[in-house]
Order: C-alpha cells, then sequence, then structure tokens
C-alpha cells in the first residue's frame, strides 16, 4: 500500500475538487459576479449620472462593490466542507492543514476574483473612469483581491460553526479591509493624475505577502476552533 | 482480553474531563487501548459518547486530560497520529455534487494514498456500477458506503468510527464486522459507538466502555 | 466523587485575589479621576486658542490612550490563553472586551463634542477619530463573536484569535488611516499641540491617564470575578455561593 | 481657581454645551458600565442556583420512575 505524504499533491488535490465541484454548481461563481455589477450599477441612479462625479468617485465605488462582493461569496467557502463532514477529514489528513487551507482559498479566488478583475474595466467605462487608470484599476485588484480572500477567510473560518453567521461576518472581517481599500483606491486615483502609484501597489503586494505567509495559520486554527 | 497484548496502548486517554456549555459529560475518564482490541462506547443519549469520540480522534479538546498515542500526547505529535488514524463520524464526510468515485479519490488522496483501483474498492462495499453516480443520487446506505470504502484501502492502525452501520443492511454489517474483526487480528484497534446488537462481534471479544462508569 | 471538582482550586483562588486586589483598584481610580477632573475643570489654565473648550482633554486624551492599551491587554490575555490553555486568562480577556468598547466609545463621543466648537463639525475624517472608530469595531467585533458561541470555553478560543488577529493588523490600519488623512486633508487641525500645554495643564491630564487605568483595572476586576462564577457554575464552592445568594 | 464665580464654570467660556456634553456622556456610560458590572455578579449567582434547583426536579423525577 504505497503511502507518501506530499505537500503538492494535497494542494493540487484539493484545488481541483474545489473547482470541480463550482462548475457543476456554476450559480456559485456568477452570482458574486452579477451582485458586483449591480452594486456598481446602482451608483450612477443614487449619484446623479454626471460624469465629472462619477469620475472621482468610480474607484471607490468599484473597490467597495469588490469588497462586499468578496465578502458575500466568502461565506459559503467552509459552509459545504463543514456540513458534510468533509471539513473534518481535511482536518485530521495528515498533510499540513496551512496547504490545504490555502489551496480553498486559492480556488475561491480563481472562481470569484479573477472574473471580477475581469470585468472591472467594462464597469470602469460606466461610471467614467479616467483612461489611464485602467491598468492601475486591474492592478490593485490582481493584487488586492486575494488579500481580501485571505482575511476574509479567517473571519469564515470563525464562524462557520454558528447558525448565523453572515451580519456577524461583516462586523469581523471589514474593519481588517480598511488598509487594502485605501491604498488601492489611492493607486488608481494617482494613476488618474499622472503620478505614479507603483508605492502603493508595493504596500498591497506586501500585505499579500504577509497574509499569504500568516493567514492559513489563523485559518487552520479557528478551524480547529469551529469543528470542535 | 489475556491476549499476547504488547505493552503500550496504541491510544490512551488520561483523566479526560469534557465540559459542553456548563454542562459535565464525563470526569477523569482514563484507558488504554492496545492492538487487538475491539471497543464499544456505551451510554445512554447525551452521555457524551461523540464528544469522546471527537477528543480520541484530536478534532476536539477536553476541558482538561490528555490523549496519548504511543504514549506520546496527540497534539505534540500530531502529523504522525492523523498518518495512523482513520476517523468516520456523524457526517459521513462525501460531497453529493462529485461522483462516488471522486468521493473516494478525494479522500485517499488527502490520506496520502497514490496508487489504488477505485473501482475494485468500490466493488468490495457494493457499489460496481455507481461509480459514475453522483453521490447526491445514491441512497443513504450506498452515501454511507462510499464513506466507509476506505476502510478497505488503509494502513492506519488506528479506527475511530461514530455508528458505522447507521443506514446499512444485515449483510452489510455482517461484511463491515468481518472487517473490523480482521482488522484487529492484524494488530490495529476499532473503537466505535453503535446502537445496534452486532451478530459476529460479541461479548468477550468486544471490550465495552460505559459512560459515567469506568470499563465494564 | 468527582475529585478534580474540589483539588482543582485556581478559580476560588483567582477569584479571591480579584476579590482582595479589588478595594485598592477602586479607591485608587476614584481618588485619581476625582483629583484629576476637579483640578482640570477648576484650576487648570485656560488654553488661548481654544478657550474652555480644551477642557474636554482631560477625559478624551485619557479614554483614547487607554483605550489602545486596554485593547492590547485583551490580546495578551487572549494570547496566553490560546497558548497556555489558562482559563483564568480567558476570563480576563472576556471581562476587558466590553469595557474597552465602552472606553472606546467615550474617545469617539467626547473628540465629537470638541470638534464641533474647534472644527465646526461633528465629525472630520481625521486620522485618529477614524482610527478610533475602526478600534470600536475591532471592539464590538469581539464581543460580538464571542456572544455567539454557546460554549464559551470555545467562544474564547473564537474571540482570542481575533483580538490577535486585530493586533497584528491595527499598526496597518494606523498607519494607513494616517497616510489617507495626509493625503486628503490640508494639514492645518492641530489641536493638541502637547508641547504648549504647561505643567499646570498637564499635570491634571497625566493623573487622569492613569485614574482610568485604574479604572479599567477595577472594571476588570469586577466582571472578572463574575466570569469566573459563571464559568465555573459547577464546582462546589460556586454552589455554595449561589445557594446563598438566592436565599437572599 | 480659574473661574470668578459658580455661574462661570457653569457658562465655561460660552463651550457650556459640549464640555457639559461630553463630561455628562463619559461619566454617564461610565455609570451604566459600572452599575451593569456590580450587577452581574448577582445575575450569574441567580442564574446558577435555578439551575441547581432545576437539575434536583430532574434528579426527583428520574429517581421516581426506577
Amino acid at each position: 500500500m504505497n503511502r507518501g505524504i506530499s505537500y503538492t499533491s494535497a494542494f493540487f488535490t484539493l484545488l481541483q475538487r474545489d473547482l470541480k465541484i463550482a462548475i457543476r454548481h456554476r450559480g456559485d461563481i456568477f452570482n458574486p459576479l452579477l451582485f458586483f455589477i449591480i452594486v456598481v450599477t446602482l451608483f450612477p441612479l443614487g449619484i446623479g449620472p454626471e460624469p465629472k462625479i462619477l469620475t472621482r468617485v468610480a474607484p471607490g465605488i468599484i473597490w467597495v462593490a469588490a469588497l462586499l462582493a468578496s465578502m458575500l461569496s466568502l461565506e459559503r467557502l467552509f459552509k459545504a466542507d463543514y456540513t458534510d463532514g468533509s471539513l473534518e477529514q481535511m482536518l485530521l489528513s495528515p498533510q499540513p492543514l496551512a496547504i490545504m487551507v490555502l489551496a480553498k482559498v486559492l480556488a475561491h479566488w480563481i472562481l470569484t476574483g479573477v472574473p471580477l478583475i475581469l470585468v472591472s474595466p467594462l464597469l470602469a467605462v460606466l461610471l467614467h473612469l479616467e483612461s489611464n487608470s485602467y491598468m492601475a484599476l486591474m492592478a490593485t485588484l490582481a493584487l488586492g483581491t486575494p488579500v481580501l480572500s485571505l482575511l476574509g477567510a479567517i473571519g469564515v473560518a470563525l464562524t462557520v460553526g454558528l447558525r448565523k453567521g453572515g451580519v456577524l461576518l461583516t462586523l469581523l472581517i471589514l474593519p481588517l479591509y480598511i488598509p487594502v481599500l485605501i491604498f488601492a483606491t489611492s493607486a488608481i486615483d494617482a494613476a488618474g493624475m499622472n503620478l505614479p502609484y507603483d508605492g502603493q501597489l508595493a504596500i498591497i503586494g506586501a500585505m499579500l505577502v504577509g497574509c499569504l505567509i500568516m493567514a492559513p495559520f489563523a485559518i487552520g486554527a479557528s478551524l480547529r476552533v469551529s469543528t470542535n | 482480553m489475556t491476549k499476547t497484548t504488547p505493552s503500550t496502548p496504541l491510544i490512551s486517554a488520561q483523566n479526560l474531563t469534557c465540559i459542553r456549555e456548563e454542562r459535565l459529560l464525563f470526569d477523569e475518564l482514563s484507558f488504554g487501548i492496545y492492538a487487538g482490541d475491539i471497543v464499544q462506547i456505551e451510554g445512554p443519549n447525551g452521555a457524551g459518547k461523540t464528544s469522546l469520540l471527537r477528543i480520541l480522534a484530536g478534532l476536539s479538546r477536553p476541558y482538561s486530560g490528555d490523549v496519548l498515542y504511543l504514549e506520546q500526547n496527540i497534539t505534540s505529535t500530531r502529523d504522525e497520529f492523523n498518518e495512523n488514524l482513520l476517523y468516520l463520524g456523524h457526517l459521513a464526510g462525501v460531497k453529493s455534487e462529485l461522483t462516488a468515485e471522486e468521493n473516494l479519490n478525494f479522500n485517499l488522496r488527502i490520506s496520502g494514498y497514490d496508487s489504488y483501483q477505485t473501482s475494485d474498492i468500490l466493488a468490495k462495499v457494493n457499489l460496481s456500477g455507481f461509480e459514475e453516480a453522483l453521490a447526491g443520487h445514491l441512497s443513504a446506505g450506498q452515501h454511507r458506503r462510499t464513506a466507509l470504502a476506505r476502510l478497505w484501502h488503509t494502513n492506519c492502525k488506528i479506527w475511530i468510527l461514530d455508528e458505522p452501520f447507521t443506514a446499512i443492511d444485515k449483510k452489510g454489517v455482517e461484511e463491515l464486522e468481518r472487517l473490523f474483526l480482521d482488522h484487529a487480528s492484524h494488530g490495529g484497534c476499532v473503537i466505535m459507538t453503535t446502537h445496534q446488537d452486532m451478530g459476529l462481534i460479541t461479548e468477550p471479544r468486544l471490550r465495552k466502555i460505559k459512560l459515567d462508569y469506568r470499563f465494564i | 466523587m468527582w475529585k478534580w471538582l474540589n483539588s482543582y482550586a485556581d478559580p476560588e483562588r483567582s477569584y479571591n485575589l480579584a476579590g482582595k486586589l479589588l478595594p485598592w483598584f477602586a479607591c485608587l481610580a476614584i481618588a485619581l479621576i476625582g483629583v484629576g477632573t476637579t483640578w482640570g475643570m477648576l484650576y487648570a489654565p485656560m488654553d488661548y486658542q481654544q478657550g474652555d473648550s480644551f477642557r474636554i482633554i482631560y477625559i478624551h486624551v485619557p479614554a483614547a490612550s487607554m483605550s489602545m492599551a486596554a485593547y492590547m491587554g485583551m490580546a495578551t490575555a487572549s494570547f496566553i490563553g490560546l497558548v497556555w490553555q489558562i482559563k483564568a486568562a480567558d476570563w480576563a480577556a472576556a471581562s476587558i472586551a466590553p469595557i474597552g468598547a465602552v472606553i472606546t466609545f467615550i474617545a469617539l463621543f467626547t473628540g465629537a463634542a470638541w470638534g464641533k466648537p474647534m472644527w465646526g463639525t461633528w465629525w472630520v475624517w481625521d486620522a485618529r477619530l477614524t482610527s478610533e472608530l475602526v478600534l470600536l469595531f475591532l471592539y464590538l467585533g469581539v464581543i460580538a463573536l464571542y456572544a455567539s458561541f454557546e460554549d464559551k470555553v470555545l467562544a474564547a478560543r473564537a474571540a482570542g484569535i481575533l483580538a490577535i488577529v486585530g493586533v497584528i493588523n491595527i499598526p496597518i490600519i494606523k498607519y494607513s488611516v494616517d497616510w489617507w488623512s495626509s493625503l486628503h486633508q490640508p494639514a492645518t487641525i492641530k489641536i493638541t499641540e502637547k508641547s504648549t500645554m504647561t505643567g499646570d495643564m498637564l499635570y491634571p491630564l497625566l493623573i487622569n491617564i492613569f485614574g482610568f487605568g485604574m479604572m479599567i483595572g477595577a472594571l476588570t476586576l469586577v466582571r472578572f470575578r463574575a466570569e469566573v462564577l459563571a464559568r465555573n457554575g459547577m464546582r462546589p464552592w460556586v454552589r455554595e455561593l449561589a445557594k446563598t445568594e438566592a436565599a437572599k | 481657581m480659574q473661574f470668578d464665580s459658580f455661574a462661570a464654570f457653569l457658562d465655561m467660556g460660552g463651550y457650556a454645551f459640549f464640555v457639559w456634553l461630553a463630561y455628562g456622556v463619559t461619566f454617564g456610560s461610565l455609570g451604566i458600565l459600572i452599575i451593569h458590572s456590580l450587577g452581574q455578579k448577582r445575575k450569574v449567582l441567580i442564574e446558577i442556583s435555578k439551575k441547581i434547583t432545576r437539575e434536583e426536579r430532574l434528579k426527583e423525577s428520574r429517581g421516581n420512575k426506577s
């Protein structure tokens, strides 16, 4: 009976499984995306169609909508695994938990973060974003949404065992999202004014690296509490 | 019980105390389980059988006390312990979006196995022909069998099974019992709870742990 | 029959220790806050720019500085509880959280009441006020998470993880908010220039800061004692206390 | 003493509303917190004694059956 512990095999097995499940359940991919688009289109209706105002607030609107969409989709990150018992099996597997958690978060990001990045230019057009901000928008979303997924997963892991975790989750993780929001929108603003924005990007990148290193352990510890 | 058991227990409980929501389930519970043992945890509903199994598996933390694997605390040797532990809880850990084969595949892969024939293993739990069926479309018994299938391909010494016979028919129960006996005679141990009577595994062979009391 | 119930005397000992410390903290807190506030309100000289409105400083600054210190205390207790599994530390963390939240609220409210006469508005997105607001959210998150778990042993572990994640994030949040407000605001508003404070203005402030610290200590001890009782309801000595209390 | 009269003290150099509002809310909320904290111990003990009587009733009913 061959048996070997391999980090890469554990990582890819889990990644592959989560992607497969999501593809069979397509709603999970499209709902957060639709939510993101609808929230963004509501703003011009609320603020007024004045292009100047929209240009000014576009980075903030897109980013706040991205925060909300990420949180909405995260809520179910561990829920199904928790209710059918596969989470317990993951915790008892001889493979390191942090690796498996990272695979799950990555799968989630591929399914919800990447589509969001891809549609963002379209929404930027609707909001009359400065034409030189598009690269900055895509770049901040590409670096920032994984941070959101990793930080959010900590909150989700803490609340997965609770019956009414939804509102609580908002309270737990939105404060943690503030730095990403600040640096991302200011990078887009700077790009709009033709100023360099690589400083802000570097900070978001540093946050991403920090989260990649630390968040999986926090998520793992939280899952052990939640399945207790 | 007077068999040639090695001197060190595979898994042992030391002064386990469990408190749930300010209610004391059991306290100062100590026992050792050796290779070859088949142990049934007995007790009325709410006595803490599932809690005890989850503590032994390392899923729950006891209020006080330790669980030892080969005389080492499982919290310090978690990876080694997990490599030798097969736990099946109330929840089967079977994804309804995946087929029976994919489920088994996943469960074996995250336990580190890499060469096996899923169809052979599924045949042993009477699921031949259902390999491609989504687990969500299977009957309750077949669903359970999908989870149990990994018992037929494992080298874990310690099996902890919470109500393994639920939704399994008589013939299936008998097959499982035979498997348990075989596993125990090859140096493993089985710890389980069940409300069903077993035909093959009976009193002298079966050790019982009654909650609230010590060994019987 | 349940031997550990009697032999495991730790909670009782910490309960009694907290009871012994409490009067000291309480007396010091009352004395210090009494002296500091009276001195600040009546005898400290008026600020030449802000007039008497600056007297809000004697509660605003102590509350603001202690709100952060209380969070650090809570996170430290949580860390001890998580790593060494000392239950008394978990109970201490659970008792600090609501106190810290109230102190943070006071810092925010007094900041607003000070801002209105000075800046002409109740709220500005000033770096200090904004990070204080975020701190309040962090406190509320910890409290809400602790309250949502039925099993308080688990609740303490979950809230502890959150508190520690919060501690790692506080400097990042603080830095980002500072940076953000310097980006969005002309840096004209700077009202608490500490260097211009004379000794007469400063001493009551220091006394009050210390007094607020003592008050937080005293309240933590009070809540800690109640928390010890609530978590140890199955132990005989708590049952005795409960019976005498019910007989009253 | 910085103030000439009690009325001047109350007036706070024209900032009476803000200063007294801040102090009022501070000591008000601290007061609520203190009262709540002091009341907790009694609440917990009464809760526990209720639980004890519940358990005793449970024991009795079980004892009668067997």
